[in-house]
C-alpha cells in the first residue's frame, strides 16, 4: 500500500512563537505522499483529540506524524488514540519541536523545526505496524527464601489473589529474625501461622532451587527437596537473605569460648539453663568502617536482651552507632536507659587474652581516657555477607552480582527490586545491607511490579517489535550472548532451520542485539537501521 | 686430545660440559678463543643450533672447529628449521666429519627469535628426533632405506625439571628415556630439591642415563626477572633474585659465578646428579672461574 | 547536511536531559540534531559513519552514566563502538575526534549543554585551522 | 568454522584504487558468524571506503551484497547482475569464497578484503579460538579431543616442549594455554594418561595430496 501520511503540527496554544507554522506547512504540503498538514493548537486537550480523530476517520491515512512537545508527555496517549481509531500505533512518528527546538533556542527556528519534522517524516515512511496480541502467561509466583522478607512478600502477593509458592532451604520457615530475641521472633511466629493458613500459598521446606530456564510468564524451575520438582512460574522473587560472619580479618583473636558471634549469643540466651552467668560482657563493632545496618540492629537488640535477662554489665565498644534504620534509635535509647554502656573509640581497641577472660584496651574519645576492661564474654563484630549459595544461584540465573557478591547493583533504572531479567526480582538483604524499613519498601515494590508485569488474565504484548528474521539469521548466537535481559533463545523453524527468537515478554527493547547482529537479521521496528538512516538523510535537506 | 664423550659418560664421576654459542656472522675468532680456553677444562663443548631462534653460524661448523682443535663436541640439533630430510642429511655429514655426539631438542619457537616471519618446520620433535638418530645408528634412514655407511652417535636430550606443571614434562621425559638416550642435560635449575625429585623420576625409568645439571649463571636481579618473563623454561627463584639484588653494584657477575659454583659444588658433593652443563651465554670466558670456584679444575 | 552535530540520545538519559534544557529555557547550538534511541547500545557503527558521509561535522552517542545503563551493557558497548568508529576514521585519515561518546543522567541539562558546546567549539577550531591552511 | 580478519584498510584501498565502482560481496556463513564478512561488516567497509575516497575527492561508488555461501557457484551466480554493473569485486569471504566468485566471474578482477586465518570456534562473545589445522590425519582420539597440531604453538606430538611457562602457559604467549598441558589435564581427568605416554612416530604429511581434492562416494 502506498504511503499516505497525515501531519499534525501543534503550536502549543500559540505559544511557540519562534516557529512560523504556516511556512512549515507550506514546505511540507508539497511532498508527494502527504495527505494533509494540519496546524492545531492544543493536541494535548480534548479539542486536539477531536481534530486528530475527525481527520483520521475521513482521510484514510496510513502514517501519522505529530510535531509537538517531547514524546515524554503524549506519545503513549497518541498511540492509544490511534489504536482506538484502528490505526496501528507503530505507524506514528513524533517530532519534538517544543523542548528540543522552540524552547531550546532563541530567535526564529522555523528551519530547524521543519527539519525535525522532515526527519520524523523520513522515519514515518518506513514504519510498519507492530501487531499486538494477547499471550497466556502463568501468574503463579515463586518466592525463594522463607525468612521475614520472603514470607511477607508471599503474604502480600497472596492477598492480591496471586498464587504463590514459598520455598525454603531449611526445614522450617522463619529465617534470621526468628533467631533474634524478643519482639521480632514473636512477629515471625505470627507470620508463619498466617502463611500456613493462606489458601493460595504453597510451602516447600527443605527444598532448594537447582535450575531456572525459560522467561517471564513461563520460568521452568527445578527444585530439589525430598524429591525433584519441575514447575512453571510466571515470576520469581528471591528473598534469600544474607549471612553474617565474625569479621575475622579485623579481629585479633580467634572466636572461641570467650569470643562469640551474635548467633551463639542468642543460643546462650535461649538455653534453658546457663552454666555460669557472665558478669561482664563486651560487644565490639565498627572495627572495620563498614558498619552494616543489620548487625547494628542485632547488637543493640541483643545487648538489651542480655541486660534484661542476665543483668550483666554490658559494654558496647563502637565508633559510631548507625541509627538511621527504623526503630534503631529507639532501641539505642532503651539500651542506654537500661544501663548498657556505650564506649566510643577512634583507634581500634587492643584485644588480648587474659587468663581465660578477654581484655579490651580502648581509648574512649568522649572521656578522653584509656579504658581497660576484662570481660567474661566478648561478642564480636560481624560482617554482612551474601547468603550461602548466592554465587551459584547468580550464575544459574545469569544475573550479575555487585562487588561484594550481593544481587543487584544500584542501577537507577532497576532500583530497587528489579533485575536485568524481567520477572526475576530480588528483595531484602540478598541485595545488600538494608534495614527493616527498606526491606518493607522492597516488599511493597515487588508486589506492585509483579502485579504490573503479570496482571490476572492474559497479557498484551507487541508481537514483533524486535524480531530476528529467520531467513537472514545464521544462528551465530551473538544476540543470545549479548542480550542483557536473556530474552533470546534458539528455536527450530519449519522443523529444520535453527534460528534466534526474541521473547517479546522478556525483551526490554534496548536494541543491543539489532546493533550487533553480524547478519543484520534483527529488526527493531521504530528504530530499525533504515529508519535511523532515513532521519540522518533528512537532515539538512530542507 | 679430548676423550670420547661416550667413554667419559661411562667412566667419569662428575661430568662437566659447557655451552658454546656460535656467533652471528662468518667470523669465528671469538668461538676459537672460547674453544682454546675451555676444550681442556671441560669434557665436551656443546654447540647450540640457532639458539633462541636467532640465526647464527651453524652448530655443525663450530663442532668441526672444536674437533680440529682437539676438543670434544656435542652437536645440538633442533627440529625448528629443518624437516626430516635435512636433519638426516646434516647428521650424516656431521658423523662423516668426526662429530660423535648429538643433543636432540625440539627447539624454541620462531616467535622468540629474530626471524619471526619464518615458517616454523617442526616436522619432528625431540622424542621423534631421538628415534631418528637411533635409526641412522642402525644403518637405515627413516624411510627404511639401507645407508651406505650409517652413524653411531652418542645421544643426549634435554629436560625442564622446574616446569610448572611438571607432570606433562615428565611424560615427555619418560618417552625420551624409552627411546634411549645416553645423557640428559637439564634446563637451568636453581632449586636443587627440584633436581632431586627429577632424578628420582629418571632413575625409576632408567638407571644408566647420565643427568647433567643445567647451570645458567644469573648476573643481576633485573636479568633474572627478565629471564623469568622471557626465556622459555627458566624459573629463577625469588631467593636468588634477592641475593643478587643485595649484591653491591658492579659485582653482579661475581655473585652470579658464586651462586653457580655453589649449586655445582652441592650437586657434586651430595651426588645429586652425574655432572653439570654450564651455559654462560656471552660470558664464556668466565666459565673457568665457575669451574674453579666449584672445585672442578 | 551542512556541518550539523548529530547526537544519538538514549531516551532514558540524554534525550530527557535535552528536554530539560528546553524546559528550563537553556540553550545549545542550533545545529544540534537529536536522534532518539532506546539505548546507546542501539547505535551501530554504520549509523555514525553514514552520518559523517552525509556531511555531519560531528556524531555523538550520549548514554547513561557508567554502571547505570538501564540495559546494563548498552552504554559500554556504545563506547566500544564509538572507539572502533574512531579507529575506522583515523585509518583513512579522517579526524577520529569527530565521533564521541559521553555519559550523562536525565537530570543533567548543564552537562548536556557543556558537551554540545565543547564539541561545537572543537568544530569551529577545526574549521579555523582548515581555513588558515 | 572458518575464521577471518579484515585486511588493513590501506591494502584494500590500494587494491581497488583503479576502480570507480566496486561490489562488496559478503558471505552469510562463517565470516558472518566471526563478525568479519557478513552484511553488517560489508556495510561498514563500504562506508569506510566511501569516506576514504570521498576525502580524496575521488568518490567511490559501492554496491553491497551478501550471499548465503560464497563458496557455492550457484549462490554466487545470484550476484551476476550486480557484478555486471561494477568494475571490480571486493570479497569479504574466506579464501574459498573469494576463489569461487573469481571463478564464476572470470573476467572481473576480484580482490580479498579479508585474510582467512584459521578454523576455530567461539570461545566467548567476540573471541574465536583456533582448534583445527585441517591436517587430514585426525589425532584427537589420542589427545582427549584437544588438537596438539594447533593448540600447541609448535604443533608437536609426544608431549610439551621444554618452554612451557609457569601455570602451563605457552612459551610464546603467557595469555595462551600450553596445548599439551590441556591434553594432560583432560586425559588425567578421564584416567587415560596411558594415551599420552605412548610414543607417536612422525606425522604423515602426505595424507592430503596438495592440491587437496575429495571425491565423495556417489550414491
Amino acid at each position: 500500500m502506498p504511503v499516505r501520511m497525515g501531519i499534525f503540527l501543534c503550536d502549543c496554544g500559540g505559544s511557540l512563537k519562534n516557529i512560523d507554522f504556516p511556512k512549515v506547512r507550506e514546505n511540507l504540503e508539497n511532498l508527494e505522499d502527504i495527505a494533509f498538514v494540519d496546524i492545531t493548537h492544543n493536541l494535548c486537550l480534548e479539542e486536539g483529540e477531536k481534530a486528530i480523530t475527525s481527520r483520521i476517520l475521513t482521510e484514510n491515512i496510513n502514517r501519522v506524524v505529530i510535531a509537538a512537545c517531547s514524546p515524554e508527555f503524549r506519545e503513549r496517549n497518541f498511540g492509544e488514540l490511534l489504536e482506538k481509531l484502528r490505526l496501528n500505533p507503530g505507524l506514528l512518528s513524533l517530532a519534538n519541536i517544543r523542548e528540543q527546538c522552540s524552547w531550546a533556542h532563541e530567535g526564529d527556528v522555523t528551519r530547524k523545526a521543519l527539519e525535525l519534522i522532515m526527519m520524523a517524516v523520513g522515519k514515518a515512511r518506513l514504519l510498519q505496524p507492530v501487531e499486538r496480541k494477547e499471550v497466556a502467561v502463568n501468574n503463579e509466583v515463586l518466592v525463594v527464601g522463607g525468612g521475614f522478607c520472603g514470607m511477607k512478600s508471599s503474604l502480600e502477593l497472596s492477598q492480591l489473589g496471586i498464587r504463590t509458592t514459598l520455598v525454603e532451604r531449611e526445614p522450617t520457615l522463619g529465617g534470621k529474625l526468628k533467631k533474634l530475641e524478643g519482639f521480632y521472633s514473636s512477629q515471625i511466629e505470627a507470620m508463619i501461622k498466617a502463611i500456613e493458613k493462606a489458601e493460595n500459598i504453597e510451602i516447600l521446606t527443605s527444598a532448594e532451587v537447582t535450575g531456572v530456564e525459560g522467561k517471564i510468564g513461563d520460568f521452568k524451575v527445578r527444585m530439589r527437596g525430598t524429591k525433584e520438582i519441575l514447575r512453571s512460574f510466571g515470576a520469581i522473587v528471591f528473598a534469600t537473605g544474607y549471612k553474617t560472619e565474625v569479621a575475622a580479618g579485623d579481629f585479633p583473636l580467634k572466636p572461641g569460648v570467650n569470643i562469640i558471634s551474635q548467633e551463639r549469643l542468642v543460643q546462650l540466651l535461649q538455653a534453658p539453663t546457663l552454666e555460669a552467668r557472665p558478669e561482664t560482657i563486651g560487644f565490639i563493632f565498627d572495627l572495620s568502617d563498614e558498619n552494616p545496618r543489620f548487625p547494628t540492629l542485632a547488637t543493640l537488640n541483643n545487648a538489651l536482651a542480655v541486660k534484661q535477662r542476665w543483668g550483666s554489665e554490658v559494654y558496647v565498644f563502637c565508633k559510631n552507632v548507625k541509627v538511621d534504620s527504623e526503630g534503631v534509635e529507639k532501641l539505642y535509647r532503651e539500651a542506654r536507659e537500661d544501663g548498657v554502656m556505650f564506649l566510643k573509640f577512634d583507634k581500634n581497641p587492643k584485644i588480648s587474652a587474659d587468663d581465660g577472660r578477654v581484655k579490651i584496651d580502648a581509648e574512649d574519645t568522649l572521656l578522653g581516657e584509656e579504658i581497660v576492661l576484662t570481660c567474661d564474654l566478648v561478642v564480636a563484630e560481624e560482617k554482612l555477607l551474601p547468603a550461602e549459595g548466592t554465587e551459584g544461584l547468580s550464575s544459574l540465573l545469569k544475573i550479575r552480582t555487585d562487588s561484594q557478591g550481593f544481587y543487584q547493583e544500584e542501577n537507577v533504572h532497576l532500583y530497587p527490586v528489579s533485575s536485568e531479567r524481567k520477572g526475576i526480582f530480588f528483595v531484602g538483604n540478598c541485595r545488600g545491607d538494608l534495614d527493616l524499613g527498606r526491606v518493607l519498601a522492597d516488599i511493597s515494590s515487588v508486589v506492585a511490579k509483579v502485579y504490573e508485569l503479570l496482571p490476572p488474565g492474559k497479557v498484551i504484548v507487541e508481537a514483533e517489535r524486535v524480531k530476528a528474521d529467520p531467513q537472514k539469521c545464521v544462528a551465530c548466537l551473538t544476540c543470545i550472548r549479548v542480550c542483557p535481559h536473556r530474552a533470546v533463545q534458539l528455536v527450530q523453524v519449519d522443523s529444520e532451520k535453527v534460528v534466534a527468537e526474541i521473547s517479546q515478554l522478556a525483551c526490554d527493547k534496548c536494541g543491543i542485539c539489532a546493533a550487533i547482529c553480524p547478519a543484520k537479521a534483527i529488526k527493531f521496528e521504530g528504530y530499525s537501521d533504515d529508519q535511523i538512516l532515513a532521519q540522518i538523510e533528512a537532515i539538512g535537506v530542507s | 686430545m679430548a676423550r670420547d664423550f661416550r667413554e667419559t659418560l661411562k667412566t667419569k664421576d662428575f661430568i662437566v660440559t659447557a655451552e658454546a654459542a656460535p656467533t652471528k656472522g662468518s667470523s669465528v675468532e671469538r668461538s676459537l678463543e672460547h674453544i682454546e680456553l675451555l676444550k681442556d677444562k671441560v669434557d665436551a663443548l656443546n654447540v647450540t643450533d640457532n639458539q633462541s631462534s636467532v640465526m647464527r653460524y651453524p652448530s655443525v661448523g663450530i663442532c668441526l672447529l672444536i674437533k680440529e682443535h682437539g676438543g670434544e663436541a656435542v652437536l645440538q640439533v633442533t627440529c625448528r628449521d629443518r624437516n626430516r630430510l635435512a636433519i638426516q642429511a646434516d647428521l650424516l655429514f656431521a658423523w662423516s666429519r668426526g662429530v660423535r655426539n648429538v643433543l636432540c631438542l625440539t627447539g624454541d619457537s620462531i616467535d622468540v627469535g629474530d626471524h619471526k616471519e619464518a615458517k616454523p618446520v617442526f616436522d619432528l620433535e625431540s622424542a621423534q628426533l631421538i628415534h631418528l638418530v637411533h635409526t641412522l645408528n642402525s644403518g637405515k634412514d627413516m624411510a627404511g632405506n639401507e645407508l651406505n655407511g650409517g652413524t653411531d652417535f652418542c645421544i643426549g636430550t634435554t629436560a625442564t625439571p622446574s616446569a610448572d606443571p611438571i607432570e606433562p614434562q615428565l611424560v615427555k621425559v619418560q618417552k625420551k628415556l624409552e627411546a634411549g638416550v645416553d645423557f640428559i642435560q637439564t634446563q637451568a635449575v636453581y632449586d636443587l630439591d627440584e633436581l632431586k625429585r627429577f632424578m628420582e623420576f629418571v632413575r625409576k625409568h632408567d638407571q644408566k642415563v647420565k643427568v647433567l645439571l643445567g647451570i645458567v649463571p644469573v648476573v643481576g636481579a633485573k636479568m633474572a626477572q627478565y629471564m623469568n618473563d622471557n626465556v622459555p623454561g627458566i624459573f629463577v627463584p625469588q631467593y636468588i633474585i634477592d641475593e643478587l639484588a643485595q649484591a653491591p653494584k658492579g659485582t653482579g657477575i661475581t655473585k652470579g659465578v658464586e651462586i653457580a659454583a655453589r649449586l655445582i659444588r652441592k650437586a657434586k658433593e651430595e651426588k645429586l646428579c652425574d655432572g653439570a652443563h654450564i651455559m654462560f651465554i656471552g660470558k664464556e670466558e668466565r666459565v673457568p672461574e665457575i669451574l674453579e670456584a666449584a672445585g672442578l679444575l | 547536511m551542512n556541518g550539523e552535530i548529530i547526537a544519538f540520545c538514549c531516551e532514558h538519559s540524554a534525550y530527557a536531559a535535552a528536554d530539560v534544557v528546553g524546559k528550563q529555557g537553556l540553550h545549545y547550538p542550533e545545529k544540534l540534531r537529536v536522534i532518539r534511541v532506546p539505548c546507546a547500545g542501539r547505535v551501530d557503527i554504520i549509523h555514525m559513519l553514514k552520518a559523517l558521509e552525509e556531511g555531519a561535522a560531528a556524531v555523538l552517542v550520549l548514554g547513561c552514566e557508567d554502571g547505570l545503563c538501564q540495559h546494563l551493557t548498552g552504554n559500554v558497548r556504545a563506547k566500544e563502538r564509538v572507539k572502533y568508529s574512531e579507529t575506522l576514521l583515523t585509518e583513512v585519515g579522517i579526524d577520529g575526534g569527530r565521533v564521541g561518546m559521553f555519559n550523562l543522567a536525565a537530570n543533567a541539562p548543564h552537562k548536556f549543554i557543556k558537551i554540545i558546546n565543547e564539541v561545537n567549539d572543537r568544530i569551529k577550531e577545526r574549521e579555523r585551522e582548515n581555513d588558515s591552511r | 568454522m572458518i575464521v577471518a580478519e579484515r585486511k588493513p584498510i590501506e591494502e584494500i584501498l590500494q587494491m581497488i584504487a583503479p576502480y570507480k565502482k566496486v561490489l562488496l560481496a559478503g558471505c552469510g556463513t562463517c565470516v558472518t558468524i566471526c563478525w568479519t564478512g557478513g552484511e553488517k561488516e560489508v556495510g561498514i567497509l563500504a562506508s569506510q571506503l566511501r569516506l576514504a575516497r570521498g576525502k580524496e575527492g575521488d568518490k567511490a561508488d559501492t554496491v553491497e551484497a551478501t550471499v548465503e555461501r560464497q563458496c557455492e557457484k550457484e549462490m554466487v551466480e545470484e550476484l551476476r547482475d550486480k557484478v555486471d554493473g561494477v568494475e571490480a569485486v571486493l570479497s569479504l569471504a574466506c579464501g574459498a569464497g573469494i576463489q569461487t566468485i573469481a571463478e564464476v566471474f572470470e573476467d572481473k578482477p576480484v580482490f580479498p578484503a579479508v585474510n582467512t586465518t584459521f578454523l576455530g570456534s567461539p570461545e566467548g562473545e567476540g573471541v574465536w579460538l583456533e582448534n583445527c589445522g585441517a591436517c587430514g590425519d585426525c589425532f584427537l582420539d589420542r589427545t582427549g579431543g584437544i588438537c596438539p597440531m594447533v593448540r600447541c604453538a609448535k604443533g608437536i606430538l609426544n608431549g610439551p616442549c621444554g618452554g612451557t611457562r609457569k601455570g602451563g602457559k605457552c612459551e610464546i604467549d603467557p595469555d595462551k594455554d600450553c596445548g599439551w598441558v590441556l591434553i594432560y589435564r583432560r586425559l588425567e581427568k578421564q584416567g587415560r594418561l596411558d594415551l599420552m605416554r605412548k610414543y607417536y612416530p612422525p606425522k604423515n604429511f602426505r595424507v592430503v595430496k596438495r592440491p587437496g581434492k575429495m571425491q565423495a562416494i556417489k550414491a
